[in-house]
C-alpha cells in the first residue's frame, strides 16, 4: 500500500522560547566559530561527493524531506507526498513561497518542482562530472540510460514537474528506502535558469550559487574563511537559532585549535588522541570534554582471498591459510580490538567497537534495530576476543595447514596509509598483539606503509594485502548498502575466490550470494528483507571473512558548545549536518552529561521509531 | 732647474725619524719579527729608495709610518718621530687620521686592484681632495681634473667619469698616484710603484713622480727591488735585509762604493754586469726564517765571506762617510781586509768609482 | 747557414673570442728557432708573447699559419702519437713560480707528473732515481721531494718548475717570463741554471721576457713584438747595437740601467705607431730580411730608410 | 751618529771571532723550512679550535652511541608498544623517568630508544645523501667545469632539472617507490646532487685555467688525473664543508618531507617523524618532552656538523697553516 | 640587446622542456588521485566521463598539444581537484598577491636587519657582535623551523597580545608571520654579507682608501658595503620574485591564504593544470629572476658586460 504523509504543522512562532538561553543553558551569543584544516573541494552540491562539502551544502539548500533529531522523516520543501501502490511512482506536493536568494539575500525566484527536474538534468549530463549521479540513476527510471546517452529525450527520465508545486519521481524498482535518499545531494533542487546562466561556473563561488536553505554563504574564500549567515527568508527561520557560522581555515588546526579554544576564540575543538591526557588531567578542561557522537562509517579488517602481493610475502601460502576457516577464526578470536582501539580512544575504547558491518541505529524495522535482527542478534551479543579459543583454533589450524602443505609462520601483509598517524599506530599495536598471542612462529605480520597517493589502487583494490582495515559508508538507508563491498567483483576482499564450502557442499560464497539476492528483491515484506540481510551479514562474520572493528567515532573527543543530540539525526544523507534547531551551549557537555544525554536520546528515539512504525 | 743637491737636502730638515723600530706580528700563536730595530732619518725633499729582497720588511717598515700595519702586527719598541710626535705611540684611528693622506700618502704596488672597481676614477681622486683640501663640489672637481692632467692622463674630463677597468695598467697607476698627490701630503711613499708595468710605462711613471716631486715639494720614499729604478730616482738608498737596514748612503755611495756583503751580492747579480756565456753571480740560499730569533748578522749563512763573529753578534753601524753607513763586521778595524767581490770591481771599471 | 731549424713559425695567427667578438692576439708572425740557441721574445705587456708560446705548446690553437717542429707540422689536428712525442719534446716553464705549481701535491709528484703520463720510467725505483737526479740537476736536495711547494722560496719553486720540465728530456723549452716574478737576488740563480742546463743537455729555449737586460744576457737572437706582430728580429748584439724599428728603439731606450749617473740623464725615445710609420694604408708593411739575420717589418719606403741607417 | 758608542760596546770581542767562517752552500738552501704534511697540519689547526673539537666529540659520541645503544643492557625496542602488566593498559605518555628515560609516546613506545634509533636512521640518511651528493655532484661538477665541450649540454640539463619543482620529483618518486629509507635517500639524492655539481663546477671554473693546470696540460696529463690531482685537492676544504652541511640539510629535508606527509613511515623512527609527531604536542605542556628530545638531538647534530664543517674547511686551507 | 634576445630564447626553450617534463611526470600519477574520497562508489561510466572531460583519455601527445594551445591563448585552464572548475588564474591571482605582500615585507625586514647584522659582524670581526651573530646564524639554521614557528606563535601572542591567526582587517596580525618569515633570512643575509664584506675588506682598494685617510666607518659606508652587495644583487630579483612562492610552514600556521605549499598540495591532489601552471610560473620566475639578477649586477658593477661571450659563468 502507498504511504501518505500529512502536511506537518507549521511551527508556531510562540513555540520559540522567549528566553533564548533557557535560563543560562544556552549561550547569549549564538555565533559559532571554528577552525578547520580540510577545505571544501567544491560547493557545487550537484557534483561533489565529499563529506565536508555535504556539510556545507546541507545548510544552504533544502531538500524535499528532512529528518528530525530522532531520525524520523519530516516534511521540508515537500509538505506532503504519496506513493503509488506498486511503489514505483512518488508524488510530492511542494511548499509554496520558498525563495531562491543570492548570497546577499536578494530574492531571485521561487523554488518550484521544475528546479528538481533542472537539477536532475544537470546531474545526468556526464560533462558535469557529478560524482553522485550514479546514486540517482540507480533508482530513477531511465536515468542511467540517459546518462549513458542511450536515450536523449529527458522527458523519458522518471522525474517530472506536473505543475509548479507537484513533483513526480518514477522508480526503476519499488525500493523501500526511496524516501531516505531524498536527503542526499543528488536530489537537491537547483534553479534552472540560473544553472543555464552559470553553466560551467555553477558552484565555483558563493555568487555562483542560489540559496533556499537555512543559511547563506555570505563569504567564501577558500583556504581562508567562510561565513554562513542566517537566511532571513528561510521558510523555517524560526527554528534557526545560530545566526552566524564562522569557519576559519588553518592548515595546522589540529595543533592550534586547542589553544584557540582555551583562549575562547572558537566554539569547539577536536582533541587529538595525543593531547587527550592533558585535557583529562586538568579538572577545568576535563569538564568540557566529551566523546563525539558515533557516525555511520564502519571499519572492518578484511581477509583477502585474492592475494596479488609480491612472492616475497608468499601469496600461495596465504591462499592456503586464508581458505582455512580455523586460521581465520583464530585471528578473529585472537584480535584484541580493545587494545588496538586504545590508540584512538584510550578512555573508552569499547564505545566505538562493533560486532557488525552495519552499524547500530542505522536501520530498523518494526522498532527492532537491524543489528538485533535474525542471526545478527547473536553476533552483536558475542564476545569476539577469547585468548583460549584463539590458541585452540590456532593449534587446529596449524595442524590442518601443515597437512595441506603450508609453511610457518604465515606471512601476513598488512598495509596502512602513511598519512594517518593513528592508523600507523594502530597497525603497530595489532601486529604486536596478534604476534604475541598467536606466536610469531605462527603468523608474521609485515606492515606495509603506503603513501596516500594512489593508496587504495596500490593496496586494497589491487589485492595487494593479506589482512587490511577497510571501511564502508552507506549510500541509502537500507541494510542492502552494506552488502556492496562483498559483492562479486567488488574490490574489497574478493570473497568470491574462496574455496570454502558450506555444510551442504556448496561453495560458500555462492550460498552467501543467494541469500543476498533474495533479500534484494524482497521489496514488500521488509521484515523478511531485513532478516535475510542480517543472516547474510552474520554468515560473513561468523565464518570470519571479515572482522568488524569499529564505527566511526566522528571526531573522537571534543570540547564543544554544540549539543550533540539536538542536531537532526539521519543514518544516511546530509540531514545530520544541518544546524537547524541547534543552539550553542553556555557550557560544553562533559562526558557524564554526554552519556546521560545519549541514553535519554536513545530512549526518545526508540519511542519515536515505535511511534512512526504504527 | 730648482733641484736641490744631495748636500743641501742632507743638511736640511729631518722630516721623519725612525729609531730602533721593532715590529712584530702574531701569526697563529707564533710571533714573527718583521722589523728588527731599523732606524732611518728622512730629510725633507729627498728621494729615498729602499731596496731589498722580498720579505725583507720594506713594506712593513713604511706602513708603520702611517699606522697601516695589519691588525695582527704591532710596533714593539722604538720611536717614529714626525712633527715632534712619536707616532709609535699612536693607538686610535683618530690619531692616525691626522697623518694619513694629509701628511703622508702612499702609492701601492698593484694598480690593478688598488682602485675600487665600482667607483668612477674621478670620484676616487676627488674623495682625497674633499678629505684633505677642504674643497667641495665643483671646485673639487676642477682640482681633480687638474690633478688627473698633472699625472699625465689625457682628456681628463672624460676620464673622470670612467671606471678603473676602462684604464690600462699604466693609467691606473697614474690614478693611484693622483689619489696620493691629491691629498697634498708632505711625504709620499711609493711601494713598488712600477713593478707591474712594462719598461716603457715604467719610465714614464718614474718621470712623472719626479716631476710631481718638484711641483708639490714632496719627500718620496721609493720601495723597489729593481736597481735600475733606484738608479733613476734615488738620492739616497737604504738596503734592507731581514727586517733591518744594512746599508744606507747616497745613491752614488751605494752603487759605487758598497760596503755590506748583501749589497755586493745584490749588485753583483745584475745581468747587466754578466758576461754572456758565463754564469751570473748569484746569492745562494734562502732568506732567514723570521719566526726564529736571528743571532748575529742575518745574512751570514748566505755570505761566503762571513766572519765567525757574524754568527754570534749583531754588527753595529759603521760609518763610512757622514752620509754612508753599513751594518757589517767587515768594517770593524779588527776584521780582515776584504776586497769587494770581483763583480763589484768590474762594475767600478765599467761605470767608474765613487768620486770620479 | 748551417744551423738546424728546430722550430719554424709561419704566418702564425691566434684569435680569441667567438665569431662576433673576435680579438686577434697574434697576427702573421714568422720566425725560426735553431737547435741549441736561445731565442728571446720581448715586447710590452699584452703584445702576444705568451700567446705565441702557448700556441707552440698547443694550449692556444692557431687560427692561421703553421708551426713546424723538426720538419713536421704540429699546429692543427695531430694524431695521438705525435701528440705524445711532442709533449715530451716541447716543454714550458711558467712565469709565476707561485701559481704554476700544484700546491696540494708533493714535489715528488709534481716532478714526476710527466713521467706518469708517458709511463716510460720503468720501475718505481727508477722513477725515484730520475726525480732525484732532476732535483740535483736544478740544485735542490733530493730530500725535498717529499715536501710541498709552499715550503720553498720563489727561486726554489722556479727550480722545481724547471725540474718538472727537465725530466721529460725535452729538446725545446718555452720559458715564459721565468724570472719576472722573482726577486733580483734570485733571478741570477735561475738564469744561471738555465744556461747551465742548455750547455749540458743541448737545450733550445724560447725565452720570453720583458726585462731586456736579462734577455740580452741570455739570448742569441731576439725578436721584438708589438701588438701581436713581430716588428724586428736580429741577433742580440746586432739588435742592441743598431735597433732599426722605432718601437725597438723606444724599448731599448727605456731599459733602466743600474747606474745613477747614466740613468739620471737618460732620454726615452717615444714610439707612436701613428706618426712613426709612413702611409701603411696604401703601402702595407712586409717582413723583410734587411741584412742576413736581421729582419724587420716595414714597407718599401721604411726599409730603404732603415737601410740608410745601417750604412 | 750613534756609531761611536756602538763601537765601544763592540770593543770587548775576542779577535779570533774576526776570522772567516766556513761556508756551506747547501746549508744556506736549507734555512728555515720544516717538515710539513697537509693533513697533519689540517688536523693540528682543527684541534686548536676548542669549540670545534667539543662538537666533534659530541658528534662522535652521538654516532657511536646510536650504534651501540641497542646492544646496551636494559634497552627497550623502539617499535614495541609497552603494556603495563598491572593494568593491562599501554604505557601512554609516561613522562621521562626510570622506566622510560625520555618518557613514552602516546601509544606506549619508548622514546629513549626511538630517539636513538631515529637519530641513527637520520644520520645514516644524512651520510648516505651527503656521500652520494659528493660523489655524483663532484664527478659531474668536475666534468662540467673542466671539460668545455660538456659545458653547454650539462648547463642545459641543469637548467631544466633545476627548474622542475623538487616536490614534483619527490612525490612522484615516493609514489613509484614505497616509503622507505632507500626511497627517501634516493629521492633526496635525485635532487640534491644538482646543487653540489653546480657548486663544484663554479669552483673548478675559477681554478681550471690557473697556471699549474696549464702546466699539467703541457705535460700531457689526462683530464681524469688533472681533476683528481690538480683540482679536487684544492676543493677539499669547501667540499668537506658542503658535505658536512649536507648531513644536517638532509635531516632538515627529512623533517620537511615528514611535514608534508612524504616522510618515512612511523614504524621506522627518524628524527623527522619524531619531530613531526611531537609537533602536535607543542601545545600540550606536559607532553612537550616528546618534542623536546628529538628537537634537542637534531639541533645538536646540526650545530655540530655546521661548526665542524666550517672549522674543518678553515683548517684545510693551507693559508691557515703556519 | 642581441644577447638578451638569444638568452630569452634559450630560457624559453628551457621553460618548455621543464613544463613538458612536469606535464609528463604528472601523467605518471595514478588515476585514483583525480577522484575524491568517493572513488570507491563511482561506477565505470562516471569515472570514464570524468577522465574524458579532463582529457586524460587522449594519448599524451594530444594532451600536450591541447595544453600548449590553451597556454598560448593565455588560458591556464581550470583546476580539476583543488577547486574543481575554478579558473587557475583566479585561484592564483589572489594567492600570489598575498604571498607577495608577506614576502616583500619579510624581505625588507630581513634585508634591513640581516644586512645591518652582517655589517656589524664584519665590522667587529672576531669580537662580541660577530660571535653573537654567528650564534644566531647557527641557531636559526639548526633548530627546525617547524618547531620555533609554533613557539613564536603561541608565546608571542600570549606575551604581546597579538592575534593568533592572520586577519585581513587587523594590521597587527602581520607582525608574527613576517617575523617568522624573516628569522632564517636575516641569518642568511647576515652570513653572506659578512662573508662578502670580510672578503672585500681584504682587498687592496680598502688599503688605499685607508691610506687616503678615510675612517673605517667611512670606508665601510662609501666603499665596502656597495661592493659587498654586488654578489648579493644577483640573487635579489629572484628572491623578490620567489616571495610569491610563499612559505608552507608560516602560511599554514597563521592561516595566510597564500601560495605556500600550494604546489605540494596541488601535486598531492593531482591537480594537473594547477601543477603545470605553477611550474610554469616558478620556472619563469627562476629564469627571469636570474636574468634580472644579472642585469642588476651589471648595473652595480661596471666591469660586468653581459653581452660578452657566455664564458665562465
Ligand atoms: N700581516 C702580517 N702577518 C704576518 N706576517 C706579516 C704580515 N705582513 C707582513 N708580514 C711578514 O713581514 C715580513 C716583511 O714583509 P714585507 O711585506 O714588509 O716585505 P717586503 O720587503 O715589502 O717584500 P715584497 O718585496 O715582497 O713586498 C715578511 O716576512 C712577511 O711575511
Ligand atoms: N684566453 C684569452 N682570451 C681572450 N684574450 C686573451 C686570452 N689570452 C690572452 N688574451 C689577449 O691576447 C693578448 C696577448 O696576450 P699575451 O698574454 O700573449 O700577452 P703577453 O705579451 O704575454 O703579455 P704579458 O707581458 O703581460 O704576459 C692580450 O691583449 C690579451 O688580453
Ligand atoms: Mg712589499
Ligand atoms: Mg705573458
Amino acid at each position: 500500500s502507498g504511504t501518505t504523509t500529512e502536511p506537518a504543522k507549521e511551527p508556531a512562532a510562540s513555540e520559540q522560547p522567549a528566553d533564548i538561553t533557557e535560563g543560562g543553558k544556552y549561550a547569549e551569543e549564538q555565533v559559532y566559530k571554528t577552525v578547520y584544516a580540510e577545505e571544501v573541494t567544491s560547493i557545487n552540491y550537484l557534483t561533489t561527493a565529499t563529506n565536508v562539502d555535504f556539510a556545507l551544502a546541507a545548510n544552504l539548500v533544502d531538500t524535499l524531506v528532512d529528518y528530525d533529531m530522532y531520525g524520523i522523516i519530516q516534511p521540508a520543501l515537500a509538505e506532503s507526498w504519496e506513493s503509488s501502490d506498486d511503489g514505483l511512482t512518488w508524488t510530492f506536493h511542494l511548499r509554496k513561497g520558498v525563495k531562491w536568494v543570492d548570497y546577499e539575500g536578494n530574492e531571485v525566484a521561487e523554488t518550484t518542482a521544475n528546479d528538481f527536474v533542472s537539477a536532475a538534468q544537470y546531474l545526468l549530463d556526464p560533462a558535469n562530472e557529478s560524482e553522485t549521479a550514479n546514486i540517482f540513476y540507480s533508482v530513477i527510471k531511465n536515468a542511467e540510460a540517459y546518462f549513458n546517452k542511450e536515450i536523449t529525450d529527458f522527458a523519458q527520465v522518471g522525474v517530472k514537474a506536473e505543475d509548479d508545486y507537484t513533483l513526480v519521481y518514477t522508480l526503476k524498482e519499488p525500493i523501500p528506502y526511496f524516501e531516505s535518499m531524498l536527503t542526499y545531494v543528488c536530489f537537491f533542487p537547483a534553479y534552472g535558469p540560473f544553472l543555464d546562466e552559470m553553466a560551467d561556473m555553477f558552484g565555483t563561488s558563493n555568487s555562483a550559487l542560489l540559496y533556499n536553505g537555512s543559511y547563506l554563504l555570505s563569504e567564501f574564500e577558500p583556504q581562508m574563511q567562510r561565513i554562513l549567515k542566517k537566511n532571513p527568508t528561510y521558510w523555517d527561520a524560526a527554528n534557526i537559532f545560530i545566526t552566524e557560522l564562522n569557519y576559519k581555515y588553518n592548515k595546522e588546526a589540529t595543533a592550534l585549535a586547542g589553544e584557540m579554544y582555551k583562549r575562547g576564540e572558537i566554539s569547539d575543538v577536536i582533541i587529538p588522541p595525543a593531547s587527550l591526557d592533558e585535557w583529562m588531567k586538568d579538572p577545568v578542561l576535563k569538564d568540557q570534554v566529551r566523546p563525539s557522537r558515533l557516525g555511520t562509517y564502519t571499519y572492518f579488517y578484511a581477509f583477502n582471498f585474492k592475494p596479488t602481493f609480491d612472492a616475497e610475502y608468499e601469496p600461495e601460502n596465504w591462499k592456503l591459510a586464508v581458505n582455512n576457516s580455523n586460521f581465520r577464526k583464530a585471528v578473529v578470536a585472537g584480535f584484541n580490538r580493545i587494545a588496538s582501539m586504545k590508540t584512538e580512544d584510550p578512555y573508552n575504547p569499547e564505545y566505538r567497537i562493533i560486532n557488525t558491518i552495519t552499524p547500530p541505529n542505522f536501520a530498523s524495522e518494526n522498532g527492532v534495530d537491524f543489528t538485533q535482527t535474525g542471526n545478527l542478534a547473536a553476533v552483536t551479543a558475542r564476545e569476539f576476543f577469547n585468548e583460549k579459543e584463539a590458541v585452540a583454533l590456532r593449534d587446529k589450524a596449524k595442524e590442518e595447514l601443515t597437512a595441506s602443505g603450508a609453511t610457518f609462520p604465515i606471512k601476513v601483509l598488512m598495509p596502512y596509509n602513511t598519512n594517518s598517524t593513528s592508523w600507523a599506530n594502530e597497525a603497530q599495536v595489532v601486529k604486536q598483539q596478534l604476534e604475541t598471542l598467536l606466536g610469531s612462529d605462527f603468523i608474521e605480520i609485515t606492515l606495509l606503509p603506503h603513501a596516500p597517493t594512489g593508496f587504495l589502487d596500490g593496496t586494497r583494490r589491487a589485492g595487494n594485502y593479506a589482512i587490511m582495515k577497510c571501511n564502508w559508508g552507506p549510500d541509502y538507508a537500507d541494510p542492502q548498502t552494506y552488502t556492496d563491498p562483498f559483492r562479486r567483483e567488488g574490490n574489497y576482499n574478493f570473497p568470491e575466490y574462496t574455496t570454502e564450502v558450506t555444510a551442504d557442499g556448496k561453495n560458500f560464497f555462492d550460498a552467501y550470494e543467494a541469500i543476498v539476492n533474495e533479500a534484494k528483491t524482497e521489496y514488500t515484506d521488509l521484515t523478511k528483507r531485513y532478516e535475510l540481510f542480517a543472516n547474510a551479514e552474520a554468515m560473513l562474520i561468523d565464518n570470519a571473512f571479515v572482522i568488524p572493528y569499529n564505527v566511526s567515532g566522528g571526531d573522537g573527543y571534543v570540547a564543544s558548545q554544540v549539543h550533540p543530540f539536538e542536531t537532526p539525526y539521519s543514518a544516511f544523507g546530509i540531514s545530520s549536518n544541518r544546524w537547524k534547531g541547534q543552539r550553542l551551549l553556555a557550557k560544553p557537555l562533559n562526558t557524564e552529561e554526554f552519556n546521560a544525554a545519549q541514553t535519554e536520546w536513545q530512549a526518545a528515539r526508540d519511542a519515536a521509531i515505535k511511534d512512526a512504525a504504527k | 732647474m730648482a733641484q736641490k743637491s744631495i748636500e743641501e737636502i742632507l743638511n736640511g730638515e729631518v722630516i721623519l725619524s725612525a729609531e730602533d723600530v721593532v715590529i712584530k706580528f702574531n701569526l697563529r700563536g707564533q710571533e714573527l719579527t718583521a722589523i728588527r730595530g731599523a732606524s732611518l732619518d728622512l730629510h725633507k725633499g729627498e728621494s729615498l729608495a729602499i731596496v731589498g729582497e722580498s720579505g725583507s720588511g720594506k713594506s712593513v717598515f713604511t706602513k708603520s709610518f702611517m699606522g697601516l700595519l695589519d691588525a695582527n702586527g704591532r710596533i714593539e719598541s722604538g720611536k717614529i718621530m714626525y712633527k715632534n710626535q712619536d707616532m709609535a705611540r699612536y693607538k686610535t684611528e683618530d690619531d692616525w687620521i691626522k697623518i694619513r693622506g694629509k701628511e703622508i700618502a702612499m702609492v701601492f704596488q698593484d694598480p690593478m686592484t688598488s682602485l675600487n672597481p665600482l667607483k668612477t676614477v674621478g670620484k676616487q681622486v676627488q674623495e682625497s681632495i674633499e678629505l684633505h683640501q677642504g674643497l667641495k663640489g665643483e671646485e673639487a672637481r676642477r682640482l681633480t681634473i687638474e690633478i688627473l692632467n698633472d699625472v699625465g692622463i689625457t682628456d681628463p674630463e672624460r676620464r673622470y667619469r670612467q671606471y678603473p677597468h676602462e684604464f690600462s695598467g699604466g693609467m691606473r697607476q697614474r690614478v693611484v698616484i693622483a689619489i696620493a698627490v691629491a691629498c697634498n701630503p708632505n711625504i709620499l711613499i711609493c711601494d713598488e710603484p712600477t713593478t707591474a708595468l712594462d719598461v716603457t710605462i715604467q719610465a714614464q711613471i718614474l718621470q712623472l713622480l719626479k716631476n710631481l716631486q718638484q711641483k708639490y715639494d714632496l719627500t718620496i720614499i721609493y720601495i723597489t727591488h729593481d736597481l735600475g729604478v733606484v738608479a733613476n730616482v734615488a738620492d739616497r738608498i737604504a738596503v734592507m735585509y731581514a727586517g733591518d737596514i744594512v746599508e744606507l748612503g747616497t745613491a752614488e755611495e751605494v752603487f759605487f762604493d758598497p760596503k755590506h756583503p748583501y749589497t755586493w751580492a745584490l749588485l753583483s747579480s745584475l745581468p747587466q754586469l754578466g758576461i754572456k756565456g758565463e754564469p751570473l753571480y748569484s746569492i745562494k740560499g734562502t732568506p732567514p726564517n723570521l719566526f726564529k730569533e736571528i743571532v748575529g748578522d742575518a745574512f751570514a749563512p748566505r755570505n761566503p765571506r762571513a766572519l765567525k763573529i757574524d754568527f754570534e753578534q749583531r754588527p753595529p753601524y759603521f760609518e763610512v762617510s757622514p752620509t754612508h753607513k753599513a751594518r757589517t763586521w767587515l768594517l770593524d778595524p779588527r776584521a780582515p781586509k776584504v776586497e769587494p767581490p770581483l763583480m763589484i770591481q768590474k762594475m767600478r771599471e765599467k761605470w767608474g768609482a765613487l768620486n770620479e | 747557414m748551417n744551423k738546424e731549424k728546430l722550430l719554424e713559425v709561419k704566418n702564425l695567427r691566434v684569435e680569441f673570442g667567438n665569431k662576433n667578438n673576435k680579438f686577434v692576439a697574434v697576427n702573421d708572425v714568422n720566425f725560426n728557432i735553431y737547435k741549441g740557441e736561445t731565442f728571446g721574445l720581448v715586447g710590452e705587456s699584452g703584445s702576444g708573447k705568451t700567446t705565441i708560446g702557448r700556441a707552440i705548446i698547443r694550449i692556444n690553437p692557431a687560427a692561421g699559419g703553421e708551426i713546424i717542429y723538426s720538419g713536421k707540422k704540429i699546429s692543427g689536428k695531430i694524431d695521438s702519437d705525435t701528440d705524445r712525442a711532442l709533449t715530451k719534446k716541447i716543454q714550458m716553464i711558467f712565469q709565476d713560480p707561485m701559481a704554476s705549481l700544484n700546491e696540494r701535491a708533493k714535489v715528488d709528484y709534481i716532478v714526476s707528473e710527466g713521467l706518469y703520463n708517458l709511463k716510460n720510467y720503468g720501475t718505481e725505483e727508477n722513477r725515484k732515481k730520475i726525480v732525484e737526479q732532476a732535483l740535483l740537476d736544478v740544485g735542490l736536495l733530493p730530500e725535498f721531494a717529499s715536501r710541498f711547494p709552499h715550503e720553498f722560496s720563489g727561486g726554489q719553486r722556479q727550480r722545481i718548475g724547471i725540474a718538472r720540465a727537465l725530466v721529460m728530456e725535452p729538446e725545446l723549452i718555452i720559458a715564459d717570463e721565468p724570472i719576472s716574478a722573482l726577486d733580483v737576488s734570485i733571478r741570477a740563480q735561475v738564469i744561471n741554471l738555465l744556461s747551465e742546463l742548455q750547455k749540458q743537455k743541448g737545450l733550445t729555449y724560447l725565452f720570453i721576457a720583458h726585462d731586456l737586460s736579462v734577455v740580452r744576457f741570455i739570448s742569441d737572437r731576439i725578436a721584438v713584438i708589438h701588438k701581436g706582430k713581430i716588428v724586428e728580429l736580429a741577433e742580440t748584439e746586432m739588435l742592441f747595437d743598431c735597433p732599426l724599428h722605432p718601437y725597438t728603439r723606444s724599448l731599448l731606450s727605456a731599459i733602466p740601467t743600474p747606474n745613477p749617473r747614466v740613468e739620471r740623464n737618460k732620454k726615452i725615445e717615444s714610439y707612436d705607431p701613428g706618426s712613426s710609420h709612413f702611409d701603411y694604408d696604401k703601402n702595407p708593411p712586409s717582413w723583410v730580411e734587411i741584412v742576413p739575420g736581421h729582419f724587420i717589418l716595414g714597407n718599401e719606403r721604411e726599409v730603404s730608410e732603415y737601410r740608410k741607417q745601417l750604412d | 751618529m750613534g756609531s761611536k758608542t756602538i763601537k765601544k760596546l763592540a770593543d770587548n770581542i775576542d779577535p779570533s771571532m774576526f776570522e772567516f767562517a766556513e761556508y756551506d752552500e747547501s746549508k744556506s738552501e736549507l734555512t728555515g723550512y720544516s717538515n710539513y704534511s697537509f693533513w697533519r697540519s689540517t688536523l693540528q689547526v682543527f684541534m686548536k679550535n676548542k669549540t670545534a673539537v667539543a662538537f666533534l666529540i659530541i658528534v662522535a659520541v652521538i654516532v657511536v652511541f646510536t650504534l651501540l645503544q641497542p646492544y646496551l643492557p636494559n634497552q627497550k625496542s623502539p617499535t614495541q608498544i609497552y603494556i603495563d602488566p598491572a593494568t593491562g593498559l599501554q604505557y601512554r605518555n609516561v613522562p621521562p623517568g626510570e622506566e622510560f628515560l625520555f618518557g613514552s609516546n602516546s601509544i606506549g613506545q619508548d622514546l629513549w630508544s626511538r630517539v636513538w634509533s631515529g637519530t641513527r636512521t637520520s644520520i645514516f640518511i644524512g651520510f648516505a645523501v651527503g656521500l652520494f651528493e659528493a660523489i655524483v655532484g663532484i664527478t659531474i661538477g668536475a666534468l662540467w667545469g673542466y671539460v668545455r665541450k660538456l659545458d653547454a649540454i650539462i648547463t642545459e640539463i641543469y637548467n631544466v632539472w633545476d627548474n622542475i619543482p623538487t616536490t614534483v620529483v619527490l612525490i612522484i618518486l615516493t609514489y613509484i617507490m614505497k616509503p622507505s629509507i632507500p626511497t627517501i635517500i634516493f629521492a633526496m639524492c635525485m635532487t640534491g646532487w644538482l646543487q653540489m655539481a653546480r657548486f663544484v663546477r663554479n669552483l673548478i671554473i675559477i681554478i681550471r685555467d690557473r697556471e699549474y693546470n696549464l702546466a699539467s696540460r703541457c705535460l700531457g696529463t689526462p683530464t681524469k688525473r688533472i681533476i683528481t690531482k690538480n683540482l679536487l685537492p684544492y676543493l677539499v676544504s669547501v667540499i668537506m664543508l658542503r658535505m658536512a652541511l649536507a648531513i644536517p640539510a638532509a635531516i632538515g629535508n627529512e623533517v620537511f618531507l615528514s611535514y608534508i606527509g612524504m616522510g618515512l613511515p612511523l614504524d621506522i623512527p627518524s628524527l623527522g617523524n619524531l619531530i613531526n609527531e611531537g609537533r602536535a604536542l607543542m601545545m600540550v605542556p606536559s607532553s612537550r618532552y616528546q618534542l623536546f628530545f628529538p628537537a634537542a638531538v637534531i639541533s645538536l647534530v646540526t650545530v655540530s656538523f655546521y661548526v665542524i664543517g666550517n672549522v674543518f674547511a678553515d683548517s684545510a686551507d693551507p693559508r691557515n697553516h703556519v | 640587446m642581441k644577447y638578451y634576445i638569444s638568452r630569452l630564447f634559450r630560457s624559453f626553450v628551457t621553460l618548455i622542456i621543464v613544463v613538458t617534463v612536469v606535464f609528463l611526470l604528472m601523467r605518471l600519477m595514478p588515476v585514483e588521485g583525480y577522484f575524491g574520497s568517493n572513488y570507491d562508489k563511482l561506477d565505470e561510466a562516471q569515472k570514464m566521463a570524468k577522465l574524458e572531460n579532463l582529457g586524460l583519455l587522449d594519448p599524451w601527445y594530444i594532451q600536450l598539444k591541447d595544453f600548449y594551445t590553451d597556454v598560448l591563448k593565455g588560458d591556464f585552464g581550470q583546476s580539476i581537484t583543488y577547486r574543481p572548475k575554478a579558473q587557475i588564474s583566479d585561484i592564483l591571482g589572489e594567492k600570489l598577491m598575498i604571498s607577495l605582500k608577506f614576502g616583500l615585507a619579510s624581505l625588507i625586514v630581513s634585508l634591513v636587519l640581516g644586512l645591518s647584522l652582517g655589517i656589524l659582524m664584519a665590522r667587529f670581526k672576531g669580537k662580541f657582535w660577530d660571535k653573537l651573530g654567528t650564534g644566531y646564524v647557527v641557531g636559526a639554521n639548526a633548530v627546525p623551523a617547524v618547531i620555533y614557528y609554533l613557539l613564536i606563535q603561541v608565546f608571542f601572542t600570549q606575551w604581546f597580545k597579538l592575534p593568533l591567526l592572520f586577519d585581513k582587517s587587523n594590521p597587527k596580525s602581520w607582525i608574527l608571520p613576517v617575523m617568522c618569515l624573516s628569522l632564517v633570512n636575516i641569518a642568511y643575509y647576515a652570513m653572506w654579507i659578512r662573508r662578502y664584506m670580510v672578503d672585500e675588506l681584504n682587498k687592496d682598494y680598502v688599503r688605499l682608501a685607508r691610506a687616503k685617510g678615510l675612517r673605517n666607518k667611512e670606508i665601510m659606508v662609501r666603499h665596502v658595503m656597495r661592493n659587498a652587495f654586488v654578489p648579493m644583487a644577483q640573487y635579489l630579483p629572484a628572491s623578490i620574485l620567489y616571495t610569491v612562492a610563499g612559505s608552507i610552514y608560516v602560511e599554514s600556521l597563521f592561516s595566510i591564504p597564500g601560495t605556500g605549499g600550494l604546489l605540494v598540495t596541488a601535486i598531492q591532489r593531482q591537480d594537473n593544470t594547477l601543477v603545470q601552471a605553477l611550474s610554469l610560473l616558478y620556472s619563469s620566475i627562476g629564469i627571469i629572476g636570474l636574468m634580472l639578477g644579472d642585469i642588476l649586477m651589471a648595473s652595480f658593477d661596471p666591469r660586468i658586460k653581459l653581452s660578452g661571450e657566455g664564458g665562465s659563468r
